[in-house]
């Protein structure tokens, strides 16, 4: 199967855009998930609901938020760019946001849940041999859970593959910058005769998915084995 | 010196306990199922914490309410073998045991060949937590607290799943760690040998309440003690020095206050410090001195007191000097013999059946022999 | 519910025709007391709708391509073609910043937009007004320059979104949505020689041509739609 | 806050259209998950792939593929309505399928987590007194598991919620019928005078999620008592 | 019939075993840590699958390689008490101990009330398992095992976390269990008093071999069992019928092939069979029948062999008319008396260290006394 070069620009921001929002969600996700399954402060409530949102809401909403508050003149985005010069509006690192921002309830559900699922007999074990609260994180819980928070990457790759309306509400859609594949497909399904051309970019999307998916196993399958899960 | 005064409250339990224990040697934890034993160790590791109180660990304030302390479950340097032994899935055996020994503080006194070498486990170090049998799990849970290097050892039934053999090789063990490195343990156990053998103090619960706490050879002889114990675990301690050794025959002779006791060879030097157990059941009583019997030890009693206890069992307080044995007889013995208080007898005791340890806080610098 | 679609008929509408249709559809059913659905959606979609066989009475859409689209599937019957309405281009700019200009063969886009001014409008090759946008930029010369400058949104009302928040410096959409917006003015109409003519073709779905869609059809680029249209700044033709 | 009737429309339909793609996804989802967890069958990578895809997709596609599917002419819809009377495209069923459609890798995702974190050992202890495999299923693994299926019903249902592009392309925008509110929310961007309905609805999505994630936690809370994980 | 012949692989372990347990009656597994107690119990229940080999049990094949039989968990009717308590956690107590009961098959042999009464746990009905004391969950597991009215019983260890008071409690009821319902049971356990006291049947495994298979009394006097009983438990076995009873005295006279034992009383008809275990330190010599003392049993018997074991402690076996009997004493003793083959002495046996216990497929319609 060929692809046009425009077409492959599509797909390597789309690679690049999933690859970062994980990367960057992925420890903010862990942090929330122990505060919320943790932890208990005023306000839980209402930060639990919130984490919920942008799955709730529609994602074009998501994406007018987005633009409201992150957008260069947005009352969070102008500081962004005033102090750190940090441009999200119609840049990748604002696909990536948004795509971010989308799958951050997923990945945030999929940890939350392996996190309650650790034994925490085992942290005490570890506590009275010496190890403190980081250590005891980083050494039991985090391994723990990873089958959990390798579910949530995966959530979080395949949610910002797909990711659309936020995307093109937010951060629009520039050729090279904020074109990712689901909003090259979106475009052709809108012409005529794009039906080739989408065909392909989805076909595409399946071929990333499943081998997200089929790396997730993989690593799945080596982390089950070292935590004694098998 | 390890002071407890705690008061712990739960859904539908209440524990109340107060004692304070030698800062070396092994203290006890007795009582039937759900007295409280697991609670109280729960509570000196920081897991569960007391309603009020305070618990210091030699010098050092784990607890206090009243001054606010309370430190954190791994400032508290306990090596905790708990019920369940709680190995990491996540870690072959062998990083289970180093994951103490990394985190450890002040000079080692245990070495992790060493610890492997008397656990039998050098040939799991490879393998996981999940593929090992119910004792193998214990013994390296058991490892793994010893590595940590700790300040005080709590060891909930640490040898419940452990056979007689593995048994009798790891108690040597933790009677050296109590006696060489002076590291104090709380036990809890349901088998009286492993208390008896092991510990200097016992603290007896009941339902949460506190039933009795102090020396073992005090609290053991109290007849209040019974049902906690059981009628064949009943016995005398005899606070010994080691007189002489006769290496041909294997025996020993310990001398106590009112006599002297023929026992299998211990691994002490003559002049220190022994504590022998002799059960009430393995105390036979004879009006004359029996020649030409098996029996070792003849020593010269006066009954001091008989108790009925129940059936056919009868207590005889001996006095043996400023010594006090006692002696378990039937009912129809006490007849026969026509039995006495002030009566004059033999008590005959058999040297395999005295079971024999270096009494703690002895200068001794080896382990005791299995007695 | 199957019988429903039967009895009131479902107009497949331009989502850009949203207003005007509500309004003109409580006018029919005031006039005639028959009911009337619609569904709005971007023409594209409902093209595609009517080719898996959604049982619509009329399609109106945004442009000519989509029901080109439907006709050469046999999907609408050309011979009901009505084309009441048009709009026209234009470039509109924060209200704020907005001076006007005009747009001939010398105008230059990027000395407009200025160093790195974005200008937004649809997506150029999928949405109607993002290719009449491009053709328009390709006629005046402009397209190969500034082509990097354009943002494409997923809708006309998106694209205004970004220009009424000041996030794209200029934008390029219908004088029916600049007339509405808040925060932005029109600054040029683009040439009618620039582009196609934007029109919206109303065409009845084949299977539907009943006695009651050919007088909805009728009502709907009738006189009384007509001064509705224009209430919402359509081009009347 | 007054919402007009069109809008109670919207809200009321939103309110069923969530309601019965979780109901019907829910059944679906546990047995799927049990089967990705717990089993192993020829194909299972590609089964487990193609429960991911309605993640990874563009929602647009994936409600194209809805259509090409199950609509009028689709390749099943067309048997759907023949045989069993079964009309999708503008209805409402149409628009709780794409909803459940949307939100069933979500659903499977939670459930498999949280089944996998069962203890077996329990469920052997349940054999040998007796219970065969669906017995110690129903008495055992669902009840240890519920956490898992309550987290995936609640994202379920918000997922549902918030579902535009599946919807849209698959049953079209009719009032009454498929407009749920995030479609309204679509259509009164279009309209000049839009924005605070819009913005109405969006604090209504608000809302609704707010009230699911509340009553989520609350039974939540019940069920953690029941099978004495607080 | 139990028939066990089975190959299990495990990936560092490989066990082989096959012997024929009686249909009723308790057969008791044996064995080090890591030996494959477990992995035996697990295979007769279902949960592990064996290489190769059969399972019998009362006729009903379990599993049969050969004849692709392999019956599933539940249709087993194993009531099986894990090592881990496994108790149900999102139950209460009460429902735990239901589940099984509700899904037994054929008449129930044994009542809600009468299991909840003996294990100790009305208190605890309404409580949920992870608010339990380790033993109060054993009892539970126990409890719910045997409510599900088992066709074998399978116990792992079920009472190593259980005090003696409670184990006292518990031990009759399963003998009640053996000997009134016939009902088999497979029992792992490392406490010699309870599997000398239960068994009728042992198996003795070491790495996964079958070291020993046979009725208690055969096993436990082979001398390569010595490194798994461990020297202090050994003993014999002695088959006896109850002559009389002394309630007075609260004593019970046995009769065995050879002579006569006065053990505290037991709780069986005259007639019946009974077992006694008399263990070799508990029996002392004496060249001539000494009077005035306050044991027992003196006991004419001949020396047929005196072999050394280790240190001071010498086996001297004693023949009493056909049966056998051994006793442990010091080296010193041995040349004190001049023992040598073929003596005439007298054995004395306190009375209260005599362990007795109803013989298994004895007529006896009430459980025994705790010895
Ligand atoms: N899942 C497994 N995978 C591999 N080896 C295993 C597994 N389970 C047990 N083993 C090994 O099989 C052997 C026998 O285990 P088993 O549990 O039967 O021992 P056991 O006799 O019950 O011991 P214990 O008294 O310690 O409970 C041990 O060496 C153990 O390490
Ligand atoms: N989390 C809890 N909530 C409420 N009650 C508890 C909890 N944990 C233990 N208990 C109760 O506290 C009492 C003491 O429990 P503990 O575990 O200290 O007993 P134990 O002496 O260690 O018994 P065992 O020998 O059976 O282990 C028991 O009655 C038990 O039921
Ligand atoms: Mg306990
Ligand atoms: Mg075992």
């Amino acid at each position: 199967m060929m692809l046009t070069p425009d077409e492959w620009t599509a797909v390597l921001l789309s690679l690049k855009v999933a690859f970062w929002a994980t990367v960057w969600s992925l420890p903010i996700a862990i942090a929330v998930a122990f505060l919320l399954a943790r932890t208990n402060f005023p306000g839980k409530g209402l930060f639990d609901g919130l984490i919920y949102m942008p799955l709730v809401l529609p994602k074009v909403v998501v994406g007018y938020l987005l633009l409201i508050a992150l957008g260069a003149r947005g009352f969070i985005g102008q500081y962004l760019a005033e102090w750190f010069g940090i441009k999200l509006i119609f840049t990748t690192a604002g696909a990536t946001v948004a795509a971010a921002v989308v799958s951050f309830p997923l990945t945030v559900n999929a940890i939350r849940l392996a996190l309650e699922a650790v034994d925490r007999g085992l942290e005490t074990a570890a506590r009275t041999l010496g190890a403190n609260r980081v250590d005891v994180f980083c050494t039991i819980t985090l391994p723990l859970m990873m089958p959990g928070i390798l579910s949530g990457a995966l959530l979080a790759i395949a949610s910002a593959l797909g990711e659309f309306g936020a995307t093109i509400t937010f951060v629009s859609n520039v050729e090279g910058q904020t074109r990712t594949i689901p909003l090259a497909i979106y475009s052709a399904t809108h012409m005529p005769d794009g039906d080739a051309m989408a065909a392909r970019l989805v076909a595409v999307s399946v071929v990333l998915a499943f081998a997200a998916l089929l790396l997730s196993n993989l690593v799945d399958r080596r982390v089950r084995i070292l935590i004694g899960r098998t | 010196m390890i002071e407890i005064d705690i008061r712990i409250e739960r859904s539908s339990f209440r524990l109340e306990s107060a004692f304070v224990a030698p800062g070396a040697g092994v203290t006890a934890l007795f009582g039937r199922s759900g007295a409280g034993k697991t609670t109280i160790i729960q509570a000196v590791a920081g897991v569960v914490r007391p309603a009020a109180g305070r618990i210091v660990v030699d010098g050092e304030t784990y607890f206090d309410l009243e001054r606010g302390i309370d430190l954190p479950i791994e400032a508290r340097r306990v090596g905790y073998v708990f019920q369940d032994s709680r190995l990491f899935p996540h870690f072959s055996v062998e990083k289970n045991l180093r994951y103490g020994e990394r985190r450890a503080r002040g000079t080692p006194f245990v070495g992790f060949a060493q610890v492997v070498d008397l656990l039998g486990i050098g040939h799991l170090l490879k393998r996981r937590p999940h593929t090992l049998s119910g004792g193998e799990r214990q013994r390296v849970a058991i490892g793994r607290a010893l590595l940590a290097q700790p300040r005080i050892l709590l060891m909930d039934e640490p040898l419940a799943a452990l056979d007689e053999a593995r048994k009798l090789d790891i108690l040597p063990y933790i009677e050296r760690l109590r006696d060489e490195m002076r590291l104090p343990v709380f036990y809890v156990s349901h088998s009286i040998d492993e208390v008896l053998r092991l510990s200097d103090h016992v603290v007896a619960l009941a339902d949460g309440r506190q039933v009795a706490a102090g020396p073992v050879s005090e609290v053991m002889s109290r007849p209040d003690i019974l049902p906690v114990v059981g009628r064949f675990d009943l016995g005398t301690i005899l606070d010994c020095v080691v007189a002489r050794h006769d290496p041909d025959y294997g025996l020993s002779t310990l001398s106590f206050a009112g006599g002297e006791l023929r026992v299998p060879l211990v691994d002490v030097k003559p002049g220190a410090p022994m504590r022998a157990r002799v059960r009430s059941r393995d105390v036979a009583l004879a009006l004359a001195r029996p020649e030409d019997v098996s029996v070792t030890n003849r020593i010269p009693a006066q009954v001091s007191d008989i108790r009925r206890i129940e059936g056919p069992y009868t207590d005889v307080e001996l006095a043996i000097g400023a010594s006090c044995l006692h002696a378990m007889v039937t009912l129809e013995s006490v007849e026969r013999l026509r039995l006495a208080v002030g009566m004059e007898v033999w008590a005959l005791v058999k040297s395999v059946a005295v079971d024999s340890r270096a009494a703690s806080f002895s200068a001794a610098d080896s382990p005791s022999a299995p007695a | 519910r199957p019988a429903q679609a039967q009895d009131v008929p479902t107009v497949f509408a331009a989502a850009s025709l949203t207003n005007a249709f509500q309004d003109i559809g409580a006018a029919y059913t005031a006039k005639t007391g028959k009911k009337v659905t619609f569904s709005f959606a971007a023409s594209s979609a409902l093209a595609k709708q009517l080719e898996a066989g959604a049982p619509a009475a009329i399609f109106a859409s945004a442009d000519n391509k989509w029901m080109d689209y439907t006709e050469g599937k046999d999907l609408t019957i050309k011979s009901t073609r009505v084309t009441p309405i048009g709009n026209s281009l234009v470039l509109i700019m924060p209200a704020d910043k907005a001076k006007p200009v005009t747009i001939d063969k010398s105008f230059s886009f990027a000395d407009f937009l200025g160093a790195d001014g974005k200008i937004a409008t649809g997506l150029t090759d999928s949405v109607p007004i993002g290719i009449y946008a491009k053709t328009a930029l390709t006629s005046l010369g402009q397209w190969d320059k500034i082509k990097d400058r354009v943002v494409g949104a997923e809708s006309v009302r998106a694209a205004l979104a970004l220009v009424e928040r000041g996030e794209a410096a200029a934008g390029i959409v219908y004088s029916t949505d600049a007339a509405i917006a808040k925060n932005v003015k029109v600054v040029a109409t683009f040439p009618a020689d620039s582009h196609p003519p934007v029109e919206y073709p109303f065409e009845i779905v084949k299977g539907q041509d009943t006695e009651a869609n050919r007088a909805l059809l009728a009502f709907l680029s009738g006189p009384e739609a007509k001064a509705i249209y224009e209430k919402y700044g359509f081009v009347v033709k």
